[in-house]
């Protein structure tokens, strides 16, 4: 059964186990031996309600390409028992396929895993763990299953190494022990299932997207983060507590998040580049500082782990519902740049570029990833380094020569911009591009006041209509004008002709869906149908010229993980889909799946009577049908 | 330790061209030149100064001066004040604001600064009203004030008291001024920019415009606080009675007595959570992500 | 001049003064003489940035029918003397149709006011108010306008009276020898041009447009108000502090907007039907606790009194650009209402019936009025009360009767939708209308927690994929299924049949743009045009059926006082209007002027070589273009 | 004024069928079970008390008993539970909270719920330490404290010091109980629930998981904090020394001291600016509208 899951030959293992089982310890172990064998793979986690100890799965997919998703269902599950595992249930997604390795010391298969149909193999795991001193049983379970994914038990041994590392090492040797016993009694480990190796040459990483995104921050050389714990965005901030100190950087934590954020503000008024992360609660208290940060023009990236939703909602678990926050949650007209990773390890790209745009274009800018990014680990390869962008337009401040000659130019690109007036220093002066030069306090000659207030060039109060009008279209100009190049998008257009074929399908999604589109996509060119899949990364403002022209003749199905259709309501708002594009949209927290996109696709073959015109004149519910639950109505 | 005579000389140095926005007699306009008579003083470069501002009629200030500023958010000067400062340890960081700004809407930073005792000064024109917003009570508007329209019978609540939450939170130097006093309170506002640490100056600045009867007594009122006896030991809930100005603070202390109320070493050493220098940047995001190959 | 303004017959006027010359006050006596014979108007008023004692402008218009806008310009202007005038320039629209009294003794008429080509008479109103004992100019600027008006002496020195009540006897004995003096010298005053008295049973309010909205939470029996103070809603507050307790509630002001919106909740949870007010900042820092209104299905309503954006923008001065925030602003899916009042009165009409709707659906409701609503003073019909709404449901407290039978009941629908189960009462439970009943603690047998964590019937946490989805389903649905009846909108299509032609023109907008827009298309129609106006008064839910059905086939214009078209944008979001649909969108502080609505109809005529295609693709860009400054692309 | 021995005969009355989530051994079990006891002790109907929180481990206290209750947003439980006292005078109302959630985010609310000191009674489950997000630093824990992967050197600052916070924001009954004590914090939590004002209780609550080590030394540590003397009259501040427990609160709290720290009577009349009884609503309302016409 095993590599059938999918054409892509990857296989999917779920441990689970009650608080202290060690479920989670096992899947971490197995990640890393498929990093150490040349393997790319992802695992998710999932646990009960209790803070600490309660039942937990981990589920892992495993690959010899890269792993985008978990894929459809679960090739293989190791009850360690079977403590509140209904919990768990749609997680799991067993079927007649599935083998389920259980200990019958733990009591009988529970209807719900029982009614799957999946195949059931009683394994000892606790008896034989037993036999090893200080032994248990998620380390021989790590030891079946590794063998059953063909994980060679040099790989599981070294990975227990990396893994364990900080525990005694009579713990290290009792967990070798019983891998090694459980590798052994497994046919797979005697078959010689070797994966084939990767070229040595080609290194893997594992991390979770929080540390591929603070990997990121450090990348886009930020110098100053200030945040307020929440979950599932600490690890992002907990990552990079020790990381920037040595990379060079201060860190604080806050008292709130509307202190973090003014924080961040402050900081960046001094020059230096700051990153915030925080999850929806969070961001709704940030609001208020983000639009400071859009009117000021000082840049700021605030990183939104998000969370199910609304209010509270379900911290530890997925949903792509702070969209619409993120585009249109400030008050006024407050342009400021969203964009959103892919996968995890687009995470460290894109809050590298973000980051790095948010100082180019002195704004805001809002990074949504997600608890399935954000708490996922992977086994990836390094993620290339954003596009090239200019740093910050500053000012000279090498010499008293500067000042005298009043000359103004940029560390990055030179250009000469504005020159220091008799009297105050014009931060806010247009200028063709939209951004006007910003010097650091500690140059002599440039003193200016920021301000959130409406202003004049000087920065000074104006309610003027005309300063008004003059720096309202300053702040959308810089943005709109930007060449943001090719890295708007990831488009996978797979063998196609540069022009789509007008029966081409076009799978367009955002962030954390991307794994599972693109699956789908390619499942569906294996079986003949013209399929493109567009993940957006850059939300606002929208490329609409270059988004009109991939899609430009296909029909258009638009993914996403929230009740409302989110990123479907956007881009009508934006006028950029054609009429018949449909939307695809149900709430978290279970993650997306390839064969629900197919299905969806199945589903929306053209109807001949389907809901074109239903409601009086000329409008259209497209979409609205066609989501999860009942979503029709105006939020 | 106090300083001698400030020089008023070069204090309009430090005032930009923006024509202030305040009523006539304003209490603000003293501490505005309090503020540039201080700095005159210490002979801080404008360029190596950045004032830091709520929203309020008082939060007008960095505008008015020409040293680098910023107008932020009701409430939040705090905080960026002291992401500024963290950021930029070289700089002279002081933080302007108001009663409702600070005492209100900015309450928890007041706390929260005053315990992580950055070095920063932050000047508190507490006029005990909203001024910008048209005279509603404040924080520190005595309960029995009836004069706002949102609280026609007062507020019943007993007014807020700075100074003696800023000792409880652990600021490292608490000073009261009175902007009618220009020479008193700059010699202050010096004293609290020079303290390695949190330094607030809570300024008595009437409103002229919302609280002009009330507050025409405070000339009367205010007087010297006791003797500045300085301690460099522990702060006032640690301390046995009489011994220190804390102490003094906490029995003697009606809101009106001028001078510093409070003044310790500095109890920590860092702010922030982690900072470090950077050698090599690059070199160490190489070995950071070379952790992640295994 | 005068009555010649336009059709409608009213008059502008506007008293201009530096601080402390009074030109307020002359605009609220003028105002009250207005209502005082049986006249409509309104006025609106414009200051410097001083503090308090700066230079400011009254501008009033008056007629014989109702004002719902300032209209395109300024017929006569009283300059009590020049100081800062240019600041008003933009605001006082003058032309070589006005009048401008002035004194000499205050110098020169400034260029800027000359170049207007206005009609110039010097008055010396302060020579003339020095004969009387503590008489000032404004008083005889009062005189002399009310002359010009066609106000009847009387009138004007009843109104003296309402407005100056408070002062000295003294002072409004020398206010009304002026005002006799100046309306004695007038031409107007002799002619016995006194307007046509209206039926003596008709009464004219005379308020602003916090005061409305004030009342209307009265009115809505709204028990519990919290607030921080913030310009320009503080107003409204003020206005109902002394009023609520007569009426039978509590006012409290909080600490900050946090403390406000969370402490509505507590009451609102008591029982109490709650209201806050706030502007753009507040709002902003509101939005989490109106997530957990919304999720915790407790009703409040939150006034957004809107001024410029983006950030601490423009405090004093009016914009409409908070409708995006109030949509979409909170974080997760959070189906809430949101409504905006079309006039002064409507703020009355539109707070009860916000409160109310939020009452009745358990949820919270965000309305939008502004700066030009809010602090606009108008002499108007007393508006009318909101249809009526079913109150919140409730269980039954009478007896222990009630309780021994679990029977559930409500106050106002007697229905009886859910019994008290053996356990815990279900709070969350899914009903018909999504409507669960909500009981008031103090009621025995009822206890159950209130939660912002997804919950399943029960308000147990819970993060099951299937309790999530039955929550924000119900979330959703009662909201959806509601009947909102005719108030939705106010449409107004003159004589039209029921089908409007198809070379109509529909005019949507939304809030205080309303006046403007429909006072366009009275003049529009005059002049042979087709035109029917829609001024939406609920926003979410969008009434999609209802608003298709009424700009059915007909050429739609959508106007609104922002920088980016956001209320365009939202209908594109919703797929409600045609593909032919523009936008007129610019942003504030200057209010919109019937006559900008004109000027683009007509540049909006078909152009046959429009922007139609020329993006790529069967994508439009339209309505982009025709917007006021670079809005293009995408925020 | 010290109650009798509380029978926790029906305490377990006051309990819901929910299964806290609490890791084994956490403190805040110890609370709850105090917290029952004190409602069955005042012999207070469930319907008639409504139980407020934030969020945090802590915070979850609402859904494990059968009163009213709220579960409402990260530091806001405070301004929640006023704005329902407020309403419903009739009701008994009771905050309950963690560290994080009331002195980090939701410090300001603390403050002037103290000043507005309205009655209510708020318990603070103070663990030193955010539980709920897995360990991080909290404004009370300690600043050498490393163990949070976010402060690895410790987070520097001071901790806060909420009894000397509550008295000088003006909380007009201040108390510290231990969760490992629960007779003796049901009896404080029932003298402060009977308290006409603001009574905040300071509970230590150790975290097993995140704090172990730390916090079971304070089994050993904890000790009566002196004797309770209770004055009516004003609070420290306006006190001469030795005269009132306000000051010992200043000069001896280690913070480890169990007991009534500070009981003083309740200062003001009202906490709502304007507040009425509803005799004929329409009437009023008739009047109202009546006046828009002059
Ligand atoms: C979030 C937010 N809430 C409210 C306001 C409105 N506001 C502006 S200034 C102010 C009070 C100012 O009072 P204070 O700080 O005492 O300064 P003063 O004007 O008295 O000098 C308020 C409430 C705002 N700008 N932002
Ligand atoms: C606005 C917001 N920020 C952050 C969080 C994340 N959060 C949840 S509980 C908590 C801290 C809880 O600590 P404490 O109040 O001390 O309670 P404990 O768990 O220790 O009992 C935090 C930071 C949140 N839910 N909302
Ligand atoms: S309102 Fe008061 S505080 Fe504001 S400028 Fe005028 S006098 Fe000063
Ligand atoms: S994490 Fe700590 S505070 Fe939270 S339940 Fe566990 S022991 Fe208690
Ligand atoms: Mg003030
Ligand atoms: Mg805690």
């Amino acid at each position: 059964m095993i590599w059938q899951n999918d054409n892509q030959q990857s296989i999917t293992v779920a441990v689970s186990g009650s608080g202290g089982s060690g479920a989670l310890t096992a899947g971490f172990i197995l990640l890393a031996a498929a990093q150490r064998c040349g393997r790319y793979g992802l695992m998710m986690r999932s646990a009960g309600p209790q803070v600490r100890g309660g039942e937990s799965v981990a589920i892992l997919r495993i690959g010899p390409s890269t792993v985008t998703n978990i894929g459809d269902r679960v090739d293989l599950l190791a009850a360690l028992d079977w403590r509140n595992i209904e919990r768990f249930q749609d997680e799991l997604a067993l079927d007649a396929n599935s083998l389920v390795l259980h200990d019958n010391a733990a009591g009988a298969v529970p209807s719900g895993i029982a009614a799957s149909g999946a195949e059931q193999r009683p394994i000892d795991f606790g008896r034989r763990a037993a036999e090893h001193n200080g032994g248990r049983a998620n380390m021989i379970a790590v030891g079946v299953l590794g063998g059953e994914m063909g994980l060679p038990l040099q790989a599981l041994l070294d990975a227990t190494d990396a893994v364990l590392g900080k525990k005694a090492p009579a713990a290290v040797d009792a967990a070798k022990a019983c891998i090694a016993t459980g590798h052994g009694g497994t046919t797979a480990g005697q078959t010689e299932r070797e994966p084939s190796t990767a070229p040595a040459a080609a290194k893997r990483w594992r991390l979770s997207g929080n540390a591929a995104a603070g990997l990121g921050a450090l990348r886009a050389e930020v110098g100053f983060i200030a945040a307020y714990p929440i979950t599932p965005a600490s690890e992002m901030l907990e990552w990079l507590a020790p990381r920037l100190e040595r990379a060079g950087g201060t860190l604080l934590q806050a008292e709130d998040e509307l202190a973090a954020v003014n924080m961040l503000i402050g900081a960046s008024f001094g020059g230096v580049p700051a990153v915030t992360a925080t999850s929806g609660p969070g961001l709704s208290l940030m609001t208020e500082g983000i639009g400071l940060a859009v009117a000021s023009e000082t840049p700021i990236l605030v990183v939104d782990v998000a969370r199910g939703g609304p209010s509270t909602g379900l911290p530890t678990k997925s949903e792509q519902a702070d969209l619409n926050q993120a585009l249109y949650g400030l008050h006024g007209d407050a342009p400021h740049l969203v964009l959103a990773p892919l996968d995890v390890g687009d995470c460290a790209f894109t809050v590298e570029w973000g980051s790095r745009l948010a100082e180019r274009l002195q704004t805001a800018a809002i990074l949504l990833s997600d608890q399935a990014l954000g708490q996922t680990h992977a086994v990836i390869d390094p993620p290339p380094r954003c596009p090239p962008v200019l740093g910050r337009k500053g000012v000279s401040a090498t010499s008293a020569q500067a000042l005298t000659d009043n000359a103004i130019d940029s560390a990055t690109d030179r250009a000469i911009d504005s020159a220091k007036p008799a009297n105050a220093f014009a931060r806010y002066a247009p200028s063709a591009d939209g951004i006007s030069p910003m010097p650091s306090p500690g140059i002599p000659g440039f003193e200016y006041t920021a301000d959130g207030l409406a202003h004049n060039a000087q920065g000074t109060p104006s309610s003027s209509a005309s300063d008004h009008r003059e720096q309202l279209s300053k702040l959308m100009h810089k943005l709109t004008a930007h060449d943001y190049g090719d890295a708007w998008a990831r488009i996978d257009r797979g063998q196609l002709a540069d022009e789509p074929a007008d029966s081409m399908i076009s799978l367009l999604t955002w962030g954390s869906s991307w794994g599972a589109v693109q699956e789908a996509t390619t499942r569906l060119r294996e079986q003949g149908a013209q399929v493109q899949s567009i993940g957006l990364r850059l939300l606002a403002p929208l490329q609409h010229d270059q988004l009109s022209r991939a899609i430009a003749g296909t029909q258009v199905l638009v993914v996403e993980i929230n009740a409302t259709g989110q990123l479907f309501r956007y881009l009508n708002a934006e006028r950029v889909l054609p009429p018949s594009a449909r939307s695809f949209a149900r709430p978290g927290p279970l993650p997306l799946r390839p064969a629900e996109v197919i299905a969806q696709l199945r589903l929306q073959r053209p109807q001949p009577d389907a809901d074109e015109n239903q409601a009086g004149g000329g409008d259209e519910h497209a979409g609205e049908s066609l989501q999860a639950a009942d979503v029709g109505g105006g939020y | 330790m106090a300083p001698a005579m400030i020089p008023s000389l070069r204090a309009r140095d430090y005032l930009s061209d923006v024509k202030p926005i305040w009523c006539p007699g304003c209490g603000h306009f003293g501490v505005l030149s309090a503020l540039t008579k201080a700095l005159a003083y210490l002979e801080r470069p404008k360029h190596e100064i950045a004032v830091i501002s709520g929203i309020g009629c008082s939060s007008r200030v960095p505008a008015y001066l020409n040293c680098y500023g910023f107008h932020g958010l009701h409430g939040r000067a705090l905080p960026l004040a002291t992401g500024l400062k963290a950021a930029r340890p070289d700089l002279t960081v002081i933080a302007t604001g108001g009663d409702g700004d600070g005492f209100s809407i900015g309450g928890n930073h007041f706390l929260h600064a005053c315990r992580r005792d950055i070095d920063l000064c932050y000047i508190v024109m507490d006029n005990a009203v909203y001024g910008m917003t048209k005279g509603q009570a404040s924080p520190t508007t005595p309960p029995d004030w009836t004069q706002s329209a949102l609280t026609p019978h007062g507020t019943g609540i007993p007014a807020f008291r700075p100074a003696a939450i800023a000792l409880a939170s652990g600021a490292s130097f608490i000073a009261r001024g009175f902007s009618a006093d220009p020479h008193g309170l700059s010699e202050l506002i010096a004293r609290a920019i020079l303290h390695p640490g949190f330094a607030f100056v809570h300024v008595l600045s009437p409103c002229r415009t919302y609280r002009p009867d009330d507050q025409s007594s405070w000339k009367q009122a205010v007087h010297p606080f006791g003797e500045h006896i300085l301690s460099t030991a522990e702060t006032a809930v640690d301390t046995p009675p009489g011994a220190s100005t804390s102490t003094k603070l906490h029995v003697q202390d009606d809101g009106l007595g001028l001078g510093v109320l409070h003044e310790v070493a500095r109890s920590q050493a860092s702010t922030s959570a982690t900072a470090g220098a950077n050698p090599d940047r690059q070199a160490a995001l190489d070995a950071i992500e070379a952790e992640l190959e295994a």
